[in-house]
């Protein structure tokens, strides 16, 4: 029914992270990029785990065999919290940086090479 | 203690309304009513400094609680609806002409002035911008400043609203 | 059909949000469009029947996200910086 | 399933053009010259999500979902205030 | 009664002490400082027995398994499930009890090191947490059977690795070498995210024997295994993804480069692991193979091409990381090219995995001993430049001893360790191509021209002016470099019985993936 | 026999510490009788310990040191075609070293994809 | 030179993933035998009738704890890195 | 029947008044006039919408007499109230902010606040 | 800095009934959608709207980084010793020792959208507890934490 539309944006979602990742030269806009891959991977968990019609897999009603697959969306709690962690981990590191080196292009944040 | 008594009451009925309806006790279930207590508790503890910042209960008087519903659904709700149709208007014609103004007001109390600022907000063709700490006096950006109105240093807070006398009514809810 | 729609839409947001996001070169109005992100991948899992995994996201994604990543832009500089 | 109620038409068709508007009001967020616009912009793509997520509350039949709402409304302000802080220049320690 | 529980539940004490000591030790560090020592070693040395309790059971009762939350601990499969297991199992086989052996005594010798090392330091609660939860992790990553717990792990290992190499902030260069590192670890994690989700997707499985077991090899589990791969060779430092590695290894404490071996070779592990039982003899085991022999050859030769020019000791010592890791993928990665082919195997492909599994836990070993070593010389003279240093051999007489330990060791000379594991390599690859074999000793040689230099520019000449002050390194220090040198020299002087007790286990349950399925979902 | 467990055979060769132990005991006992049949005439501190450079002064001996960068010299300039092109592989901007990984992992796609 | 290695790197990322596309179809799961049991047992063994909580606090509650320790460990992390120095901590390295 | 009516009634002045909020966001000049579109004509637009939750709420709990109902509806307003007390504060504290941050309001006939804070 | 007035009236009155409303979530985990981290993230960003309306400095003795950090280790402290606590009376790691056992937490659920059978689910609202003070001290310490980064980078 909704034909395979999630994964093309998952796919498109990817591409779009890792060119974030690649071409750009911020370690904020790098992170942005990070979390985009993250959200796409998190996407991709939760299109998996789909049933067509499904409900919630929460007994409100009466039982229900129809109900989406419960753990990948424990997966996608845990993926989402490591990412929230790794978002604020990345984010002082990158303070440090500016206060030590002034910028946070990662051109010139190259003191260590060779 | 009274701040304390006062956020765990508040926070408790805004747990009870939260979970109305889910038991045989009344609408609670017991153990509903057990966890409720607990977290209001918990709740209270750790704000009572925040709900009852300036040691002013007025607000436990239930005429005024009273008052403040039937502002809300009443003349605020009449003034919003009329604020919607003016932007309507606005929006299909874009007939503006806005200016800040500054608007002097005889409230006192901080949920007064906070009041009337969400009022002001959400009702006619204005905006509050910014606030003066001590006269309280609102600086607000009107869309459609009348002529000859841009040259008064000063307006009276009730001169913005022509359906209800709105500073009125909070002045009678919060003062 | 309709829901076809609906979820369209917002698998549409979602790119045009995750384009906006990497092309500005205003690190705040990329803050501001990553929560636009997160806000439409919350409803997408929540189109997608996982309210749970929607709240998280919804609260990390909406509040706490964008608050660090504001206060590091403010610690560190706000515009991206054209040289290299 | 068999709830009548749910065979009524009218709760995707506004959900869709709530989104609609969300995306529309993506456009100011592109365009906007200050990032004061773009906070508004993004302001009211909150306030249409949570109104398209509390009706697709109903059309799921899962009442419960509303939460999902109450929780963006409250934690959407708190991100709009740090905006507002930062871009007034009052964010600082 | 409590050594049956601890015998029991020994696998996820191994994992829920260090945890419990990490979560307590904030709260203990307000107490006193002498306290939260106390408390850090007291918690390693649980550690350290409950992880010699484990190897025990191991080795001596075969695979181990753990179940979560199961109703009793051996209950892998649920009497309903239709034989599907569906909990957190920990499968600890000898390959992971052999990590296990690396990371206590690394982990025991390292805290031990660092207690007097950053004595007078600021920030000590959170880097003895910090410590105590790689530990965890570490521990937590060789012993898991299930893929997303894996994950978890390497996001905490990661995690903890990059505020450890980051812990002398006032110098920023430490605080880059952590952001790279960060960087580099994420995206290898969201790789293996992803490849968990392909794989979840596929098989509706989370468990490593379960997805074995259901392996279809379609094209969708060749992108999984690429994924795999390039994240686990990123985090282990392979070369064309090693630029982490000089760079965390050098700036960040010494105790913290030792501990970060240890969790680059639980990343090998993972590697090993994942390859060898969950795509164990597919269409791709040749090409996987030789991937992994090619990327080995190059992390040899460019790393210890690298090491050379190198003027601070501390990054020289981290491209010869490098350089050793390419010995371990090149003894394991012949083992996979042919595992196909069992009279070959037979003839050298289990000589030639033995030798690399053997190399892992030697160079775990004297790898640890030279960085301690060089963190000791920087402790008490203040410079890592090599252009600088020099006589010290005058006064550090100990020090120079373990060095020269360490060095000889990581050369390949005999009677050390790092000989025994070298000779099985090259004698067995060069069964399977001359070439791999001469180059590797070629590499082994470059390793003891560097180690000379190293050497010469530290400990030889005549004593300098404006060193005369300095001391023997503190007792600890010594007592810590002591232990990791015993057991290099030990190694080396019974090799046989190490192998045979210890490696050949290990590499057996690397290759026999039946047992490892059968172990978990019952007779298969 | 005892020996036969400390000798690790890799089917074409062998190593045995024992024997190792033996020779390296051997040669200490050897060094020990040659350094006895020495004469026990020095004494330290007088001109007899101070090196000879064909008569010349000798130098300040921490002049004498010769710094670890300059060790392997010849090594890096006869090897420097390969150094010139491998050192400025290593950047140290994280972008380049990512780009290395996805390389990577991209031409492993193509191979597990194409190839096979 | 680095930017097309990048594009092609890109391209060839897109060109195996799409293969996710063609081989899940969405909104029918290949396999559900695991997830069958959650939904089929949960409820009774663990008393929740959120299903999507039982898996995660106890079918999979190890997981849970090592993503509370991975926050801790990210706290911890922050923490070192803005800590205050104490007095006379000056690097002599280097 | 009559409550189907309500609803949808109220959900189409709803929506009508979210797509002028979102309209006057897109046409109007600066950034206050804008903020007028968009704090009071989407609040409002919002509110009806889920005004046409809370009636089939309620009307649902007349009919059935089933409890979630009355969480729904509940909720809902709960919701409402969330959204209009933020949304005004909010729309003040971005306004607010762009005063400070040097945002002139461009048609402006008059600006008391920049003679008050120069 | 603080916020205007208005902002600051607002957080007053907001902040209890979001503080309530995380823990709403938290309790309701096992019933409804939540749990530990979702409520506690919403409990989190309450405090960082009070962080945000008012400078964190001159909060009234309420933000301190003792209480948070003994926040982050005792509510992990909680979740793990919930599953020793299996441990100890005889069971695996983490085994549900508390479900359908009839005692606290232990009574057997019903369907139902909100049915109050908080009494319910073995450990797991233990956990979800558990986890919500630990992120709850997590995440407000993490922003703490940037802020105090904040005001250094202007003192310097």
């Amino acid at each position: 029914m909704f034909l395979n539309l999630p994964y093309v944006t998952v796919v498109l979602l990817t591409c779009l992270g890792i060119a974030a990742i690649l071409f750009k030269r911020n370690l904020l806009k790098i992170l942005l990029g990070i979390n985009i891959l993250e959200s796409a991977v998190n996407l991709l968990i939760i299109a998996i785990g789909y049933r067509e019609g499904g409900v919630a897999p929460i007994y409100t009603l009466a039982p229900s065999t129809n109900m989406v697959l419960p753990t990948p969306q424990a997966l996608v709690l845990t993926s989402i919290v490591i990412g929230v962690a790794t978002s604020a981990l990345l984010l002082s590191f990158s303070i440090i940086i500016y206060r030590k080196y002034g910028t946070v292009n990662v051109n010139l944040i190259r003191e260590l090479r060779e | 203690m009274i701040p304390f008594l006062i956020t765990t009451g508040s926070v408790l009925v805004f747990y009870l309304i939260l979970t109305a309806g889910s038991g045989t006790i009344g609408l609670w279930s017991l153990s509903e009513l057990v966890a409720g207590v607990c977290a209001s508790v918990v709740a209270g503890l750790l704000t009572k400094s925040f709900l009852c910042h300036k040691g002013d209960y007025r607000m436990l008087n239930p005429v005024r609680l009273v008052l403040a519903v039937c502002y809300v659904i009443g003349p605020f709700f009449l003034e919003m609806t009329k604020a919607n149709l003016d932007v309507a208007y606005r929006v299909i014609t874009m007939r503006i002409r806005p200016g800040i103004i500054r608007v002097q007001s005889d409230l006192k109390s901080d949920l007064g002035i906070f009041m009337l600022a969400n009022s002001i907000t959400l009702t006619p063709g204005t905006i509050t911008v910014d606030i003066d700490e001590e006269t309280h006096d609102l600086y607000i950006h009107n869309i459609n400043v009348g002529e000859g109105d841009e040259v008064r240093p000063a307006f009276r807070d009730h001169e913005l609203f022509s359906l209800a006398n709105l500073p009125a009514w909070i002045r009678r809810i919060a003062e | 059909m309709i829901e076809l729609v609906v979820h369209v839409l917002v698998l549409i947001g979602l790119i045009i949000s995750a384009v906006l996001t990497i092309t500005f070169k205003d690190l705040l109005a990329a803050a501001l469009a990553s929560g636009v992100f997160s806000l439409l991948i919350s409803v997408e899992f929540y189109i997608l029947q996982a309210p749970d995994v929607a709240i998280s996201q919804a609260a990390v994604g909406a509040g706490l996200t964008t608050a660090i990543f504001i206060i590091a832009i403010r610690a560190t500089q706000r515009f991206e910086g054209e040289t290299e | 399933m068999t709830d009548p109620w749910l065979a009524l038409p009218f709760w995707y068709p506004v959900v869709a053009v709530l989104l609609f508007l969300a995306l529309l009001a993506t456009v100011r967020l592109a365009l906007g010259p200050t990032p004061a616009d773009r906070a508004v912009a993004v302001d009211t793509v909150n306030t249409l999500v949570i109104a398209s997520l509390i009706l697709l509350s109903v059309q799921f039949n899962e009442m419960i979902f509303i939460d999902v709402a109450i929780v963006y409304a409250i934690l959407s302000f708190v991100s709009t205030l740090f905006i507002a802080k930062y871009i007034g220049g009052e964010l600082s320690g | 009664m409590i050594s049956d529980f601890i015998w029991a539940n020994s696998p996820i004490l191994l994992v829920a002490i260090p945890l419990i000591g990490a979560f307590i030790c904030p709260l203990i560090g307000k107490v006193s400082t002498d306290v939260r020592r106390a408390w850090v070693m007291g918690i390693v040395t649980l550690t350290t027995a409950i992880a010699a309790i484990v190897v025990y059971r191991v080795y001596t009762e075969g695979i181990v398994t753990y179940v979560f939350g199961a109703a009793a601990s051996g209950m892998t499969v649920p009497m309903d499930s239709g034989g599907i297991p569906i909990r957190i199992i920990f499968t600890i086989d000898p390959m992971g009890a052999l990590m296990e052996i690396i990371t206590a005594v690394v982990g025991f010798s390292v805290i031990f090191y660092s207690l007097s090392a950053d004595a007078r330091r600021s920030g000590l609660e959170q880097y003895y947490t910090l410590f105590l939860l790689l530990i965890a992790s570490v521990m937590g990553m060789v012993s898991t059977g299930d893929l997303f717990n894996f994950f978890v792990f390497i996001e905490i290992s990661s995690m903890a690795c990059a505020g450890l190499i980051a812990y002398r902030i006032e110098r920023g260069r430490a605080v880059e070498a952590a952001i790279k590192y960060f960087i580099i670890s994420t995206v290898a994690a969201i790789f293996l995210l992803f490849a968990i989700a392909i794989l979840y997707g596929e098989y509706n499985a989370l468990n490593i024997a379960m997805i074995a077991s259901r392996m279809q090899f379609t094209p969708l589990d060749k992108v999984a295994l690429v994924l795999i791969v390039v994240a686990l060779l990123a985090k282990c430092g392979a070369v064309p993804m090693h630029f982490w590695t000089p760079d965390s290894y050098g700036l960040a404490p010494s105790a913290v480069t030792a501990m970060l071996v240890v969790a680059s070779q639980a990343s090998l592990y993972g590697l090993f692991r994942f390859v060898f039982t969950m795509y164990n003899l597919t269409f791709t085991a040749g090409m996987m193979g030789w991937t992994l022999i090619i990327i080995g050859v190059l992390s040899m030769v460019i790393g210890v091409t690298m090491a050379i020019p190198q003027k601070d000791v501390k990054r020289l010592m981290a491209f010869h990381a490098v350089s050793q890791t390419g010995y371990m993928l090149l003894g394991v990665g012949v083992g996979l090219a042919v595992l196909g082919n069992a009279s070959l195997m037979d003839q050298f492909g289990r000589m030639a995995m033995e030798g690399g599994i053997f190399h892992i836990i030697n160079h775990a070993m004297y790898k640890g001993l030279l960085f301690l070593t060089a963190g000791a010389i920087i402790y008490r003279v203040g410079t890592r430049d090599l252009n600088k240093l020099g006589g010290l051999g005058h006064q550090m007489k100990w020090t120079m001893v373990f060095f020269i330990i360490g060095a000889l060791a990581i050369a390949g000379v005999p009677p050390l360790n790092g000989f025994a594991s070298k000779l099985m390599i090259y004698e067995s690859v060069y069964l399977f191509n001359p070439l791999l074999s001469i180059i590797a000793m070629v590499v082994s040689i470059l390793t003891l021209a560097s180690f000379v230099k190293v050497f010469h520019s530290i400990f030889m000449g005549p004593q300098r002016p404006e060193f005369s002050e300095v001391k023997e390194a503190p007792r600890p220090m010594l007592i810590a470099m002591g232990i990791l040198a015993f057991v290099v020299i030990l190694f080396g002087l019974i090799p046989v019985q190490v192998v045979s007790t210890l490696i050949s286990p290990a590499a057996h349950a690397l290759i026999d993936r039946a047992g490892y399925i059968a172990a978990v979902l019952g007779g298969v | 026999m005892a020996v036969d467990g400390l000798v690790l055979s890799t089917g074409y060769g062998l190593w045995s510490p024992l024997a190792w132990i033996v020779t390296f005991v051997i040669a200490l006992i050897a060094c020990y009788l040659l350094w006895r049949l020495g004469v026990s005439s020095y004494k330290p501190g007088t001109e007899q310990s101070a090196p000879y450079l064909s008569g010349n002064k000798a130098d300040d001996p921490t002049a004498l040191h010769v710094p670890g960068g300059n060790l392997y010299w010849g090594f890096i300039e006869g090897l420097k075609w390969y150094y010139d092109r491998i050192i400025p592989l290593h950047t140290g901007i994280v972008t380049d070293y990512l780009i290395w990984m996805f390389g990577v992992a991209a031409i492993l796609l193509v191979l597990v994809m194409v190839v096979i | 030179m680095k930017q097309i290695i990048a594009l092609i790197t890109i391209l060839v990322f897109a060109g195996s993933l799409l293969m996710i596309v063609t081989n899940f179809q969405f909104g029918v799961p290949i396999k559900s035998d695991m997830d069958d049991y959650f939904l089929k047992f949960g409820q009774v063994q663990t008393g929740t009738n959120n299903q999507c909580t039982s898996v995660t606090f106890d079918f999979r509650g190890f997981d849970t704890l090592g993503e509370s320790t991975v926050l801790f460990t990210a706290v911890m992390g922050v923490a070192l890195m803005f800590r205050r120095f104490i007095r006379g901590e000056d690097d002599a390295d280097e | 029947m009559i409550a189907e009516m309500l609803i949808v009634l109220v959900l189409v002045i709803g929506t009508i008044f979210n797509a002028l909020g979102v309209i006057g966001l897109l046409r109007f000049p600066d950034i206050y006039t804008r903020m007028h579109a968009t704090t009071k004509a989407t609040t409002f637009g919002s509110i009806f919408t889920s005004l046409a939750v809370v009636i089939y709420g309620f009307w649902r709990l007349f009919v059935t007499a089933d409890s979630q109902f009355l969480t729904l509806a509940i909720h809902a307003i709960i919701a409402i109230f969330a959204l209009a007390f933020t949304n005004a504060v909010s729309s003040h504290a971005i306004a607010r902010a762009a005063h400070r941050m040097g945002v002139r309001p461009i048609p402006a006939v008059c600006d008391r606040l920049e003679e008050f804070k120069p | 800095m603080r916020m205007s007035k208005i902002v600051r009236t607002a957080t007053d009155i907001l902040y209890p009934f979001i503080i309530i409303f995380g823990f709403y979530i938290i309790l309701h985990g096992h019933l409804t959608p939540g749990g530990g981290f979702q409520g506690g993230a919403v409990v989190a960003t309450g405090t960082a709207l009070v962080l945000v309306a008012y400078s964190w400095k001159e909060l009234p003795g309420l933000v301190s980084k003792n209480l948070l950090w003994f926040q982050e280790s005792g509510g992990l402290l909680l979740f793990i010793g919930a599953g020793l606590a299996a441990m100890i009376i005889g069971f695996p790691f983490f085994y549900n020792w508390l479900a359908g056992s009839g005692s606290i937490f232990g009574t057997p659920v019903a369907f139902g959208p909100n049915p109050g059978d908080l009494n319910t689910g073995g450990f797991l609202p233990i956990m979800n507890i558990a986890v919500g003070v630990e992120v709850w001290g997590g995440l407000v310490m993490v922003l703490l934490y940037l802020l105090s980064a904040l005001e250094r980078e202007e003192r310097a």
